[in-house]
């Protein structure tokens, strides 16, 4: 039975005391009209942390993450996440951490600010009207120059009201342009998308239209699609607009393969540091919590980022959903018990024995490719040629990114146990190859000379 | 019975007048969503495989007549109370004598066919280490017999065919 | 008050005709008393087939899986497994497909017959009335011996109804001793065993008799008991009685830390056969379902073998359990579909992706495991000596083990989909990482002589 229907069922029309529109970010004038949802909203400044979520760290700032693994910052050298690299908190912080990061003491792009602040009126204001436009403008800013116009217009709010819901309908939609070229962009691939049944529905229908989840998606995907603007692995840097690499599909290989075929419009191959060690070009991972997820049994089971991050909350006669975004682990009885029938503890146990799992493999995989870049040095000293060095550093591209894709999901796995545990065992397999592979060189003969 | 009456007397006033407690002795399953925290299930249940056959009380309450008297006034009593305290614990679950009811009441339309899979050593609950008695409870299977999937707030949304 | 007392009155006992005991192992006998068991324990004659359940090969002979996967009999050589290992089928082959099996071309031992014939009235004569007794001899029997005396008997069946079932109850009860003592050294440690709460229940009682699924498994674990007593890792030769390796828990780190703290009765470390190319000893792993299913989630909510090998099924105006045991995925409605509502192709969907990843990263293992017996081949061809081996050759049977755990498991990893990869994982780390310590050699120097 739809559980949707009957909350509808139970949804009272709410009265309006004031008129929201488009431009307004402030989610404290939205809060006059819907109370509870900005009271949960807001609470999203306090602190939380579990075993692997929420945050270390002081009040102040959250730990770094590169500090309790050492071997990501040995991952990231030459890349500004070496530098500071830290927990993330909650939605109330999304700007000013992003102000604050010692990463911006490297130049960054307005791209950055897609996921950080309100920025839907910005756009607007910078395309003349058209969004998209103005999107596509702003990776050529710097990033303080767009945070400034920010500021100036008014819109230095973390995600507010306006960036998931219709001011009119107050109905779920996206905004976010990465996210609504991204997604097109996989409805137009062949790649499987089992979790995505809109997807499938327009795939199969005339396709006079491109797929457009605010009219094509039903609210169950919404659910996690609003989530899906932000919560996914990017490009976002310069060189060209902010990317969600989608075009073949969501698993890691397609991912990979998707990075792999993109040129820069300068027409050099696609990637996003040098390695300072190795000189490897490496593709960087970001939070694929969005992708993982699709790998996962909920998300094929038709449960939403929304029912286990912002469980509906009984309020007298009705039910409102928890705008505290937050772990779910905080919250198991609303999170997870309305559909699992156990204790909190079996509950809270079945959680950690897969966290557990994925993070001892994913620590196995730190310590491999700590050795594959202590053996590519080692055989670059016993002079090695670039061309004898290829297939390592390929092989450190590929481990590199896997094992980033995990380190940077934010929930240990959890999301999708055993892809995530079987991503793991492919970095640690190109790892180890790599290793081979450099060792070959360090005892091999030097190369013989050129044939005249 | 007596006993029973000076409970449900001990009920009445205001908790049982809040929560319309005279309706509440009928076996129309309206009388159960006088309390819209019943209301999920309720929804649930009309589209249930038994939508047709069993009302809340077929499966709920036992059906010897005592019993279920008692049980009412039980049940009423708490109910009542949890609803005007509003101190229970969400999402609602059945606990184990409800569940020993909902066991019985199974059996009890069921029976004839279950029978057979049924053996002494299930009726020593002393063995069972399941919250269902003799570790294996028709709802270990058939938890959507009267509400399809889980009746809670929120729920695996229907695939669309 | 129990409310199922009044039930019990009106419960109407099996009508008998004719009565069944101890020594009556022809299921026939029992046939006639349950007719509806009978019939669907008779179809486990029938051929099945899916992707990786059944058999593939001739209705006459299953198929080699040595021949499907040569890595594997490469991992055997040295080792009757090289010679013949196939497909298993179903419960009416059991005892003709071990007769039948080329592995009796090398000497085998009476413990064999354990799971693949109705023994336990043997057991009970050569024990003079102690089964235990008796099972503890056959062990140092030759299997043409014992199997003889099987044959002599009457008792050349199948596994059959006494040997799950008591004659008088029909209550379900385990007969196997390798089982029972197996189960019972598991609850005298302290694993962890969240899938058995007997056993935590009789830890946290008095003690004072040993633990005894018989007395103190509820029905619900009986139904995978019963199993257990013959889907599970095993030692099986002449050396010492049947052992089911669980004295320090059921998965596969602590299988193997039992087999490596294992000696036999000569004192000599345990192991079950030394690899004929590279010389390390090496432990073979046999289906080990029932340890494989104790790491899943079903296990973990009280979902057992039989509800989903054993399903009920409507016979007019009852419901018998199906005793046609055999691969679920033909039989998805009623195995799965009560509890899973959804359509039965997104079932078989959710089934194909797990083992499809765990199929992945067993073959890429399997390739990691050749790379590593070629690397000490190659090593032993450049001289060196034993204890330079040591350290790869250790290695290579951690490895073997973990890949061998999961490619004569079953279920293709769907009994524990994350814990299955995960294993992998470590499998192929200790596969490439014994390459390395293999490679240090080829290319090493001669070891120093030793200082006068
Ligand atoms: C079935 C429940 C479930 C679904 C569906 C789900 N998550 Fe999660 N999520 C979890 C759990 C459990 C964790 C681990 C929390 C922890 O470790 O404290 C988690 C962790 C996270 C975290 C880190 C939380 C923190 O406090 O650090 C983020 C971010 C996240 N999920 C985002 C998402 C997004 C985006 C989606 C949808 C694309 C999603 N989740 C879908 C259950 C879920
Ligand atoms: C596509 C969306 C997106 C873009 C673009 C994006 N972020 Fe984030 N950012 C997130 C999400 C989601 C999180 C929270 C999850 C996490 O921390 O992994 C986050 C977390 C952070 C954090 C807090 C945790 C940390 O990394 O220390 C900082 C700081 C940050 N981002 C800075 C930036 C900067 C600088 C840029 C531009 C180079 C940027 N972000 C671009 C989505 C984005
Ligand atoms: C506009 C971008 C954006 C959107 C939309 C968004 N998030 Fe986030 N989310 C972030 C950023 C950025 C952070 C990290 C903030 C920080 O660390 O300062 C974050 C943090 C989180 C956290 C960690 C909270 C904690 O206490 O550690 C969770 C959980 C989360 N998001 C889940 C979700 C879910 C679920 C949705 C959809 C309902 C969602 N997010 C929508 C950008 C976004
Ligand atoms: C990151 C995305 C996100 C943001 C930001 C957000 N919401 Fe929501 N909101 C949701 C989701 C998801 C739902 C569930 C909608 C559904 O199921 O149809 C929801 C539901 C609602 C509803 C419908 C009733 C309910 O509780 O389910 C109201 C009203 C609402 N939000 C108001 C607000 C207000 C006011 C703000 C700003 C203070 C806000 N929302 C910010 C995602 C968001
Ligand atoms: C809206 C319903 C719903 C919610 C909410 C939900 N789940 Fe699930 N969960 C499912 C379904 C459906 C499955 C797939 C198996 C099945 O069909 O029962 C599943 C499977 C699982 C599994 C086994 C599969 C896996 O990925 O290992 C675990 C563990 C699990 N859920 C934990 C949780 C936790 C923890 C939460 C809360 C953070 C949660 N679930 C919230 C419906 C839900
Ligand atoms: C055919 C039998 C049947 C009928 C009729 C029935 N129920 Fe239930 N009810 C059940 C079962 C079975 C459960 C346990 C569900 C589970 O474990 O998921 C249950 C659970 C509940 C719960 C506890 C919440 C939960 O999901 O566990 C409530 C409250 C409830 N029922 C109320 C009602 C009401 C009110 C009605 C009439 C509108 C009703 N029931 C009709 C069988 C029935
Ligand atoms: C006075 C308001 C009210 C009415 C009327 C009401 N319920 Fe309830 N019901 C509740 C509350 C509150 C709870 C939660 C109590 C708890 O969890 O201990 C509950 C819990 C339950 C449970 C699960 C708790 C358990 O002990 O198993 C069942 C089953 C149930 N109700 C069935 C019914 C049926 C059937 C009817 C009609 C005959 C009914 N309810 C009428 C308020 C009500
Ligand atoms: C008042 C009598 C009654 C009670 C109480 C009752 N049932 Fe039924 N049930 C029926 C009838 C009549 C049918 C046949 C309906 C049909 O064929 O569609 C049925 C059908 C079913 C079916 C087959 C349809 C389906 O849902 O798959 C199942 C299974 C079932 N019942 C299980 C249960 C369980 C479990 C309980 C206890 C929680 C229960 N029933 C309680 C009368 C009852
Ligand atoms: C281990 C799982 C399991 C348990 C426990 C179980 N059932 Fe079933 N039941 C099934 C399956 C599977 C079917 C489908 C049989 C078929 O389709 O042939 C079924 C079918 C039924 C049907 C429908 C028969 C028909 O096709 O009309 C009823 C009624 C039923 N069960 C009642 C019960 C009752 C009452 C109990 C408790 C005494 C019970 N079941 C316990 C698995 C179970
Ligand atoms: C939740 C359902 C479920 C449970 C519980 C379960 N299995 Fe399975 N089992 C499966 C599935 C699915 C397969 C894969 C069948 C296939 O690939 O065709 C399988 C495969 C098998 C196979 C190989 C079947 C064949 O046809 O080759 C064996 C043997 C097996 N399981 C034994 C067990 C034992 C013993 C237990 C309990 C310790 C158990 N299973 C518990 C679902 C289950
Ligand atoms: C602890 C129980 C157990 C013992 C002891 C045992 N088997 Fe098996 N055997 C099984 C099970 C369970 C299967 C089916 C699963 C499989 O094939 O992996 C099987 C399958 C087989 C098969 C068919 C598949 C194949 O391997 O070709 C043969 C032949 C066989 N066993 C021979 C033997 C021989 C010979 C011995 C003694 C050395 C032996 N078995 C000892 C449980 C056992
Ligand atoms: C006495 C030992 C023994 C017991 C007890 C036993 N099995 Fe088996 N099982 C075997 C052997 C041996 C085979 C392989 C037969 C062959 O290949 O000739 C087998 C094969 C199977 C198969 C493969 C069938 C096919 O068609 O490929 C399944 C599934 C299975 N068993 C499940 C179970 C389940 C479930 C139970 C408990 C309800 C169980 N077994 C109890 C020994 C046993
Ligand atoms: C490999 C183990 C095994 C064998 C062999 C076996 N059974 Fe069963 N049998 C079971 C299991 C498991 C159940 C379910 C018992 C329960 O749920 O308590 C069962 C249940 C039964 C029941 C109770 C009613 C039902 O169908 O659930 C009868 C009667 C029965 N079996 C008869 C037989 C007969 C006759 C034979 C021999 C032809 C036989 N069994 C062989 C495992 C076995
Ligand atoms: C008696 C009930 C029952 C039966 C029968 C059953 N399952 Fe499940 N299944 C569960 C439960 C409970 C979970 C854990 C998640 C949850 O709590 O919903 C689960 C989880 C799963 C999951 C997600 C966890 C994982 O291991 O990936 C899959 C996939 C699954 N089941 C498939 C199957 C298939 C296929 C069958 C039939 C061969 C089957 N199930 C039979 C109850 C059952
Ligand atoms: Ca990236
Ligand atoms: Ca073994």
């Amino acid at each position: 039975t739809n559980i949707f229907e009957r909350k509808a069922e139970q949804r009272v029309p709410f009265v309006r005391v004031v008129e929201v529109g488009e431009n307004d970010t402030d989610p404290a004038k939205w809060g006059r009209n819907w109370p509870s949802q900005y009271d949960s909203y807001k609470r999203t400044a306090q602190r939380t942390s579990t075993k692997y979520g929420g945050h270390l760290g002081s009040e102040a700032l959250p730990q770094e993450r590169i500090d309790r693994d050492p071997w990501l910052k040995r991952m990231f050298l030459g890349y500004a996440f070496s530098i500071d690299f830290r927990d993330r908190r909650g939605h109330a912080y999304m700007l000013q951490d992003q102000e604050g990061t010692q990463r911006l003491t490297k130049p960054q792009t307005g791209s950055c600010l897609h996921c950080h602040a309100s920025i839907l009126p910005v756009y607007r204001e910078l395309g003349g009207g058209d969004v998209m436009k103005g999107f596509e403008s702003t990776y050529k800013m710097s990033y303080q120059e767009l945070d400034k116009k920010v500021h100036d217009m008014g819109h230095a709010h973390p995600v507010s009201c306006v960036d998931c819901h219709s001011p009119e309908t107050m109905a779920l939609r996206v905004t976010r342009p990465g996210f609504l070229v991204g997604i097109r962009a996989l409805a137009e691939s062949d790649a499987d998308v089992p979790a995505l049944e809109s997807i499938r529905l327009w795939r199969a229908g005339s396709r006079e239209q491109p797929y457009d989840p605010n009219r094509d998606a039903p609210r169950g995907e919404m659910r996690s699609f609003v989530c899906g603007q932000c919560h996914v692995e990017y490009y976002c840097s310069s060189k060209m607009p902010l990317t969600f690499p989608w075009g073949k599909g969501l698993s890691i290989d397609q991912i990979e393969a998707y990075w792999d075929a993109t040129v820069f419009p300068d027409g050099s191959p696609f990637y996003d540091y040098e390695h300072q060690e190795t000189g490897a070009k490496i593709l960087k991972a970001q939070h694929p919590e969005f992708e993982t997820w699709n790998q996962g049994i909920h998300a094929r089971a038709g449960v939403s980022c929304a029912d286990c991050h912002m469980p509906y909350q009984r309020e007298g006669a009705t039910k409102v959903s928890d705008h505290w975004v937050r772990s779910p682990l905080l919250n198991v009885n609303r999170a997870c018990q309305t559909c699992h029938r156990t204790d909190e503890s079996e509950i809270l146990a079945r959680v950690d024995v897969i966290q557990e799992r994925n993070h001892d493999l994913l620590q196995r995989g730190g310590t491999a490719i700590v050795d594959l870049i202590q053996e590519i040095i080692r055989a670059k000293a016993t002079g090695a040629s670039p061309e004898q060095l290829a297939p390592a550093l390929a092989l450190q591209r590929r481990a590199q990114f896997r094992l980033d894709m995990v380190a940077s999901e934010n929930s240990m796995g959890f999301h999708a146990p055993q892809e995530t545990a079987k991503v793991l065992g492919e970095a640690i397999d190109y790892a180890r190859q790599g290793q081979l592979a450099a060792r070959v060189l360090a005892s091999a003969p030097e190369p013989a000379p050129p044939s005249p | 019975m007596a006993l029973a009456l000076g409970t449900l007397a001990g009920v009445g006033g205001y908790t049982f007048r809040y929560a319309e407690g005279l309706s509440y002795f009928k076996t129309d399953p309206k009388a159960c969503v006088n309390c819209h925290i019943m209301q999920p299930e309720y929804d649930a249940w009309q589209k249930s495989s038994h939508h047709g056959v069993a009302v809340c009380v077929d499966c709920h309450l036992p059906h010897d007549f005592v019993a279920k008297y008692l049980v009412k006034a039980e049940n009423g009593w708490r109910h009542g109370k949890m609803f005007t305290t509003q101190n229970f614990e969400e999402p609602i679950t059945v606990k184990q004598h409800g569940l020993e009811v909902l066991q019985e009441n199974c059996l009890r339309c069921h029976g004839p066919l279950t029978d057979g899979l049924l053996r002494r050593d299930d009726l020593d609950s002393s063995r069972s280490v399941h919250p269902e008695p003799g570790g294996l409870a028709c709802i270990h299977c058939h938890f959507t017999a009267g509400h399809g999937v889980r009746a809670g707030l929120g729920g695996p949304q229907k695939r669309s065919p």
